[in-house]
């Protein structure tokens, strides 16, 4: 009885000890030992912003509470007789063994047992109850929610607001779509319908929910809500060929009023600039456009360093015309459009854009990223991307189909820096 | 029971016939050279294949490994190019699972079982060396593709395959992997299926039937009854992704729908089946370690292990609930809540009976005298990392919280500590603990400890701070990753760790090849340890023991240290009985078996390309391949990968039909009262 | 086994031969196989004869592997081995159809994705 | 072994050079089984996964199946398991003539079960257009009985190899001997359920005889010649090594074709029948 307790006294010992050293090294760790366990990047599931998330990372908290206390508690009482039961002496080494191990004692084993049960129990309840929460919106928010299908492409999103319907310039109507950055209202649960056109990808926005895989013949779904307006990072996480690490998206919430502001815009066909819709034509401007040998290690293609300190701040500075534009060159540049067979799989809605291969480009001026969230939307990164697609995205179908043709391996045009400036300044138009 | 031994009975062979009555290619009998590695039968020669081959791949599949992390070292790196990274982690992932891990377990059931039960080889010896060759083979098709990197007469294979280690279809169909690669994962795994279940067979029945006299299934050595619940998980699973293989297989080159969406399949179907073998598979991988460090603690604790029955129930008990929780590797996919809820409480139930191992591990080391020795160390460095492992397994089952968790680097940080601080510190503990006794070396201490400081460090450094990346909302299999994520540092120590890791491992490496030559003779018994195979000879003699052992308890070997007079008495009838009955009964060797698995080399080989014209070095042989275009021929075939295929077939089932006939074979040793060892062949009987 | 021998036909004690009861089982087996077919034209409830076919061919199933494979007569163990195996069959059986009959599971085959490049 | 065959005392449920009396063999089949077990469940469960879930334009089973040949097949089948018992049940009295017979009607039986079902295939491919790869349902449905078909048919090479098995004369190599004879067994099989069953078969249901016949003169004409070529091959000659011992053998393939007897059981409700509710 008394070694049984000098041992408790000792294992606590060790327990505060081991506690102790663990909280130590949280706390008093360099700046670069910080760094490599931080949690605040764009993607990270612990600073979150919407209930979804939220449940998610509690739960998940839950977890680490139970399981660290068992680390603890089992790692010290392994820690102790680590210790305590070393070999002392070259006598110990060989020392015979006891002939029986014992069979333990069965109210041990089963307090053991009965105490991992009632640590699972911690844990199985809280999930089972979040299993139904994050499952589908609640009852009561149901009514308010809103609809979106997202459809995943290698390595693409495309965004689909079945409610929201477009006339189409051939006539009839169609749901309002968009590619790569879902806008949403803050504050009203939204509720994406998943599809897939080829592989599986997954749909997933760290900071609103956890994924949901968008599986080939099934109508997955999930549902989130941002509780504040903002701008959020969204990754497609399910392997799906070549180019899956660089699948991303964007989601941009906003108050209900920008939001309608915002559909309104949508909804209108491309914007057309024309001289006399300009109201200052201003100089020509001169693009100096970084070789693709710029684009370096330590050169962030998603986002500038201004873009980075308040992206959402400047996903709203997009939604404006540019100043400086030249009409001229805008329509030097959606006649390439059309020349070089971009419009056979891009739509550009109100002009000659009618495919449906590649992300809509109506409003893609307003978009603060390109090519699925891999590059910041600007003039030297739009450049670039259209001068080599592959480059950034191996394997992309808009390279090998588009440019490449895939059955001969021949390329199908070829593009000169100024085509491409003037297909930047007509895409950069379309606000 | 003298009687019963005399009969050869724990050999498992019969007795050899007066002369073969069929033989196209005779039983070779050399004892060295290439021809008789090639030809073994010996379970010990069976083992040390797998386990040279396995470390072989293990080091490649490292290197794998540090060239991903090498690519990840910094943001938008360009080290290797999409498409390479996404075949190194498929070939990391399925090289460490299939390729290292499995045969190094499959290497140690080969060395030790049938010295722990007590028997002179297992029961079907040239089923054994079959399952070897089989391996070996699937091993081949699954790498083959990597010469297409290295020679352009190879391009055709399009590359090692990419399609992650669980190749989730529709990513496998035809559509989405026009190339060969995708043809050789599948038929490499398959091949790599029948392997492994043949030999399952043959462990099983070894385990169960050939038993010395007095060794009940409740004295069995825990890592016995381990490799006995393993092969029942791996004959039980490893049919599921067989036939979903040839599902795919099928919608490859027949058209089928199975998992093609335009003709109505269901991908997720393939998720199922993958998956039903999939998390079976991960405790085949980690029960075997599991019964490394129930023999290896309580030697350095020099006490036996606590609650034996316990121990070995709850193994039993893992590798049954195992087969109820395979959806949680699809959380994301939209089961529904009611399967959700189901199976992550399932997976939660498993910590139970796993818990109870690490109870009892703890429970031998209290109040025994540890000495720490390196085997120990790495023993004692596996229940540290397991559990760490483990509980963040046990985070994973909380199904809501896994929605972020899942394919992200907290996965990776999770099941690289259950598959190296758990599955690998266990065998490199077994490989330093063993080494001695298949060798007859030791290796030193100090730079085994040196190493396992490095690899201790290192692991940690490594995938420690990738849980904390997943946090951070870094997906897995990611190419490369833009500098605004706040993942550089995480990458880069991660890196770092790597790189230690890797100079630990080739560290242990190099001292095991040094010790090979230079190391200081071992005795039979260096460690002073429990079971039956330290009481033989280091290395071992091709028969096992002078005498079939009685086995009086469960630390056989300690009893017999401690009632000398008693084993010696009983040994000498043994040897006395069994010598009255023709000796010592030996399995001879046998050409069908490899013979056999050339036959499925080559079959397989060629199926996987049927559909592709006969090449030779890049140059399509002279045949018509047919006309495609053609509605009514679309496969027309001259001389193609199909006949080829068929050859191999022939070829496989006419060595099997001669194995059959040509009988159990054998020959007997003699052993004098020095124990020198005398062969005759023939009809003994006296 | 050594020497190749030819067991003398009559010699000494012999397996009790079971043709008897081999060939009466074998017109049960015939006459339940018989009742099967015609159960399933029976103006009878679905869930009847579904439950019907079920024990009849679990029966069937069960006399063949306890009488014609000699279960009855061997080592329970092996009873115990295969019956491991197809438990465990049938437990993923049931598993995997009660995961593709719950509603979450209906698949949406009827739109086929268009497929582009 | 010897010992007790000598003596004339097999005991065929207790082996006692194994640890728990099971013989090595039967433990290894069993296990087999064991694992097989899972391979058809996978199998059918793939095939009920699918006709729980049918996609639109799936192939309708009772408009394709054919369910009085099904039953006949069913019952055959059944009827080849009581002659495989009966084959173990001769070799472990040490009557190796019996065997022989048993053996080969097993082999006949399972040839006309291979015979129904390669009827049943080019009628399904042919005549109903229903196709490997034209409907989910032929997928699985063929990929199902197909696999099960293989199994059919490695019993019966395995078979007919025992069967040649049990003329391995005492004294002598009959190696070339024994390939001619498994060869003309394998050739009067093929011959028998790729041709002359269907044939039969086609013939019952109105094929005028001569037609058959002409039709596929040559391959029966090589079958018949095979067929006598067995006969002659089987004429009772000198010693042979095969007798009681064997008897673990026989028994071992019994164990694979009643396995393949009762999964065919399965198949034959959850396939066929459950389809016409
Ligand atoms: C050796 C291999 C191994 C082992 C042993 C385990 C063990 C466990 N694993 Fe792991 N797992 C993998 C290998 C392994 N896993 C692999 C390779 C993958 C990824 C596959 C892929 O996607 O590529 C994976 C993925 C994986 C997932 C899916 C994650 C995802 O993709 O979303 C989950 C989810 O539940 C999971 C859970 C568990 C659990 C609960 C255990 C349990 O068995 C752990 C039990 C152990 C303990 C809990 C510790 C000791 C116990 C105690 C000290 C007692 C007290 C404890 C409690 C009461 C909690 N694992
Ligand atoms: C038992 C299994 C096992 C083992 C031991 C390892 C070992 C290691 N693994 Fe891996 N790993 C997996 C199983 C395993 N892994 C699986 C299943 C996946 C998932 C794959 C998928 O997604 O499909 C994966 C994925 C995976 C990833 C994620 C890739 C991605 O998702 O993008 C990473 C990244 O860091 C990684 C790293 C490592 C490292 C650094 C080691 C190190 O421990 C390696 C240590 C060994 C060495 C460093 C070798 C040292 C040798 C030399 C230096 C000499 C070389 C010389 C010659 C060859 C002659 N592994
Ligand atoms: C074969 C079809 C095809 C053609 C032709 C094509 N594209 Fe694309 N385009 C795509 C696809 C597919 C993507 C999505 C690529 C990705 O992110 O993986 C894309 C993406 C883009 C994007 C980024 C859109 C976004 O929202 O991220 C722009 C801009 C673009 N294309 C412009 C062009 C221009 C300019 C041309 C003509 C010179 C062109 N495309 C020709 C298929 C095509
Ligand atoms: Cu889409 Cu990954
Ligand atoms: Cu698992």
């Amino acid at each position: 009885m008394t070694r049984l307790r000098s041992a408790l006294r000792q294992i606590s010992r060790v327990t505060a000890a081991l506690t102790g050293g663990f909280a130590l090294l949280l706390l008093s760790g360099c700046n670069k030992v910080h760094q490599v366990f931080s949690l605040s990047g764009p993607q990270s599931t612990m600073v979150t912003a919407g209930p979804v998330a939220e449940r998610q990372w509690d739960l998940f908290m839950i977890t680490v509470y139970v399981c660290t206390f068992i680390f603890i508690v089992v790692g010290a009482v392994l820690a102790y007789a680590q210790i305590k039961f070393r070999a002392k002496s070259e006598a110990d080494e060989h020392a015979a063994p006891p002939a029986e191990a014992g069979h333990g004692n069965p109210f041990v084993e089963i307090g053991l047992i009965a105490g991992s049960v009632a640590l699972l129990v911690i844990i199985a309840i809280p999930t089972v109850r979040d299993i139904w929460y994050t499952h589908d919106v609640p009852e009561d928010e149901k009514v308010g929610a809103m609809d979106v299908t997202a459809t995943g492409y290698q390595w693409w999103f495309k965004f689909d607001y079945p409610t929201e319907m477009v006339k189409l310039p051939s006539g009839g109507e169609a749901p309002l779509s968009t590619g790569n950055e879902l806008v949403v209202p803050a504050g009203i649960p939204v509720r994406v319908q998943l599809r897939t056109v080829d592989v599986i990808h997954s749909f997933w926005i760290p900071k609103l929910a956890g994924k949901v895989d968008m599986m080939p013949n099934r109508g997955n779904f999930l549902w989130f809500k941002a509780d504040k307006p903002g701008y959020y990072y969204g990754q497609c996480a399910e392997y799906c060929g070549e180019s899956h690490a660089i699948m991303k998206f964007r989601v941009i919430a906003l108050s209900g009023a920008d939001y309608v502001k915002w559909l309104d815009n949508q909804k209108k066909s491309a914007r057309t600039v024309t001289a006399q819709s300009l109201a200052d034509e201003a100089n020509v401007p001169h693009f100096k456009f970084a070789s693709l040998k710029d684009v370096g290690r330590n050169s962030t293609l998603s986002g500038s360093p201004d873009f980075d300190a308040d992206p959402f701040a400047a996903w709203q500075k997009m939604q404006a015309p540019e100043t400086g534009e030249s009409a001229q060159l805008i329509a030097a540049g959606r006649k390439n459009f059309s020349d070089k067979t971009c419009i056979t799989c891009h739509t550009v809605r109100g002009h000659e854009g009618i495919g449906i291969a590649g992300p809509e480009l109506t409003h893609v001026g307003a978009r603060s990223s390109i090519a699925a969230g891999v590059l910041e939307n600007t003039s030297e990164r739009l450049h670039q991307w259209i001068k080599d697609p592959a480059y950034f995205k191996p394997g992309n179908k808009m390279y090998h189909g588009g440019y490449i043709d895939v059955t001969t391996g021949q390329p199908k045009f070829t593009l000169n820096d100024a085509e491409i400036d003037t297909i930047v300044a007509y895409l950069h138009s379309l606000k | 029971m003298a009687q019963a031994i005399a009969k050869s009975d724990y050999t498992g062979a019969a007795h050899a016939p007066a002369k073969p009555t069929f033989g196209l290619f005779a039983r070779p009998t050399t004892k060295t050279g290439l021809v008789s590695w090639l030809t073994t039968v010996d379970h010990k020669r069976i083992g040390m294949l797998y386990g040279g081959f396995a470390i072989m791949f293990f080091l490649i599949g490292g290197l794998e490994a540090l060239m991903i992390r090498t690519q990840l070292i910094v943001p938008n790196n360009r080290f290797v190019t999409a498409q390479l990274y996404n075949e190194l982690f498929t070939m990391h992932g399925t090289t460490m699972i299939f390729l290292a891990v499995m045969p190094l377990n499959a290497a140690f059931f080969n060395l030790l079982v049938p010295i722990q039960v007590g028997a002179r080889d297992v029961a079907f010896p040239r089923l054994n060396s079959f399952s070897l060759w089989v391996w070996v083979v699937g091993a081949i098709l699954l790498n083959v593709g990597w010469l297409s990197h290295f020679s352009d007469l190879f391009a055709g294979f399009g590359g090692a395959p990419d399609v992650g280690w669980f190749g989730y279809s529709p990513l496998t169909s035809k559509q989405f992997t026009p190339d060969l690669s995708t043809d050789f994962w599948v038929l490499g795994i398959q091949v790599l299926g029948l392997s492994s279940i043949v030999a399952s067979l043959n462990f099983i029945v070894t385990i169960i039937n050939m038993r010395a006299p007095g060794l009940t299934m409740m004295r069995l050595p825990v890592f016995t009854w381990m490799a006995l619940v393993t092969s029942f998980l791996l004959i039980l699973a490893l049919p599921a992704i067989a036939i979903a293989l040839v599902e795919v297989m099928f919608d490859r080159n027949f058209g089928t729908n199975f998992f093609e969406v335009s003709g109505g399949g269901q991908p997720i179907l393939w998720q199922h089946l993958f998956w039903v073998f999939g998390h079976p598979e991960v405790y085949i991988l980690i029960l075997p370690p599991m019964g490394y460090v129930s023999e290896i603690l309580p030697t350095f604790s020099r006490k036996p292990l606590f609650g034996y029955p316990i121990v070995v129930f709850s193994g039993v008990a893992i590798g049954f609930i195992g087969f109820g929780v395979w959806s949680h590797h699809m959380f994301t996919t939209g089961l529904g809540t009611i399967a959700t809820a189901a199976f992550a409480l399932a997976t939660m139930a498993i910590a139970v009976p796993t818990g109870v191992k690490v109870f009892n591990w703890i429970g031998t080391l209290w109040g025994g005298r540890i000495v720490t020795r390196v085997p120990m160390m790495f023993a004692l460095g596996f229940i540290w990392m397991f559990m760490m492992g483990g509980l963040s397994g046990i985070m994973h089952s909380a199904a809501p919280a896994d929605a972020q968790q899942q394919d992200s680097y907290f996965v990776i940080a999770h099941f690289h500590y259950v598959l190296i601080g758990g599955a690998t510190f266990a065998l490199l503990a077994a490989i330093h603990f063993w080494f001695p006794k298949f060798f007859g070396r030791m290796v030193p201490e100090f730079w085994g400890k040196l190493s396992f400081w490095l690899i201790f460090v290192g692991f940690n450094a490594t995938f420690f701070p990738m849980h904390f990346l997943g946090l951070n909302g870094m997906p897995r299999r990611t190419w490369t990753y833009d500098a605004n994520m706040g993942w550089n540092e995480g990458n880069l120590f991660a890196t770092l760790g790597a790189y230690l890791l890797g100079l630990g491992i080739f560290t242990y490496f190099a001292v095991l090849v040094w010790s090979f030559f230079k190391g200081k003779p071992a005795g039979n018994d260096p460690w002073d340890a429990r079971t039956l195979e330290w009481s033989i000879p280091s290395p071992p003699p091709e028969h096992n023991f002078a005498a079939i052992p009685t086995v009086h308890a469960r630390d056989a070997w300690w009893y017999e240290k401690t009632h000398k007079e008693e084993i010696a008495m009983e040994k000498a009838e043994h040897i006395k009985a069994e010598e009255s009955h023709g000796g010592i009964h030996m399995p001879d060797q046998s050409w069908y078996p490899i013979l056999a698995a050339s036959g499925l080399l080559v079959g397989a080989y060629n199926m996987a390309q049927f559909r592709h014209p006969l090449s030779f070095f890049g140059r399509t042989l002279g045949f018509d391949y047919g006309n495609s275009a053609d509605p009514l021929h679309p496969h027309h075939f001259e001389l193609g990968h199909v006949h080829l295929a068929m050859t191999g077939l022939c070829i496989l089932v006419s060595a099997c039909y001669l194995w059959s006939l040509e009988g159990p074979g054998g020959y007997h040793i003699h052993l004098d009262a020095n124990g020198n060892a005398t062969e005759s062949r023939g009809g003994y009987h006296h | 086994m050594s020497a190749p021998t030819t067991a003398p036909a009559d010699a000494g004690h012999h397996e009790p031969s079971k043709f008897h009861y081999f060939i009466a089982l074998a017109m049960i087996l015939a006459v339940i196989t018989g009742v099967e077919v015609v159960l399933v034209y029976m103006p009878l409830a679905k869930w009847f004869v579904t439950t019907a076919l079920c024990v009849l061919s679990a029966f069937k199933f069960l006399c063949v592997i306890f009488i014609f494979m000699h279960l009855k007569w061997d080592k329970v163990f092996c009873t115990i081995l295969f019956f491991i195996g197809l438990i465990l069959a049938g437990g993923t059986m049931w598993a995997l159809l009660h995961l593709f009959g719950a509603d979450a599971s209906k698949p949406i085959s009827s739109i086929v994705g268009m497929l582009m490049y | 072994m010897s010992s007790h065959a000598a003596a004339g005392q097999i005991d065929h449920h207790h082996d006692h050079t194994t640890a728990t009396g099971i013989p090595n063999k039967k433990l290894l089949w069993w296990a087999f089984l064991a694992s097989d077990c899972m391979f058809f469940g996978t199998l059918i469960s793939t095939h009920l996964v699918y006709r729980l879930n049918p996609p639109p334009g799936n192939a309708v089973p009772t408009q394709i199946f054919n369910i009085e040949l099904t039953s006949f097949s069913t019952f055959i089948l059944l009827m080849s398991s009581l002659l495989m018992a009966l084959a173990v049940n001769a070799i472990q009295r040490g009557n190796v003539k019996s065997t022989r017979v048993m053996l080969l009607g097993t082999m006949f039986f399972g040839c006309i079960f291979l015979g129904g079902q390669v009827y049943e295939f080019t009628h399904f491919v042919f005549v109903k257009k229903m196709t490997l790869s034209n409907s989910i349902f032929g997928s699985t449905f063929f990929t199902l009985t197909g696999t099960h078909g293989t199994h059919v048919a490695i019993g019966v090479l395995l078979l007919g190899m025992m069967y040649v098995r049990t003329f391995k004369p005492t004294s002598g190599n009959g190696l070339l001997r024994n390939f001619a004879h498994l060869g003309a067994v394998c050739v009067t099989m093929g011959v028998s359920f790729i041709w002359f069953v269907p044939g039969m078969i086609e013939v019952i249901y109105g094929l005028p005889l001569g037609e058959f016949l002409s039709h596929h003169a040559v391959p029966l004409a090589v079958g018949v010649a095979a067929f006598i070529a067995v006969l002659w091959f089987g004429r009772t000659s000198g010693t042979v090594e095969f007798g009681e011992q064997n008897a673990g053998d026989v028994e071992a393939i019994g164990l694979y074709w009643h396995f393949v007897d009762i999964v065919w059981i399965i198949i034959f409700t959850a396939v066929y029948l459950l389809e016409y509710l």
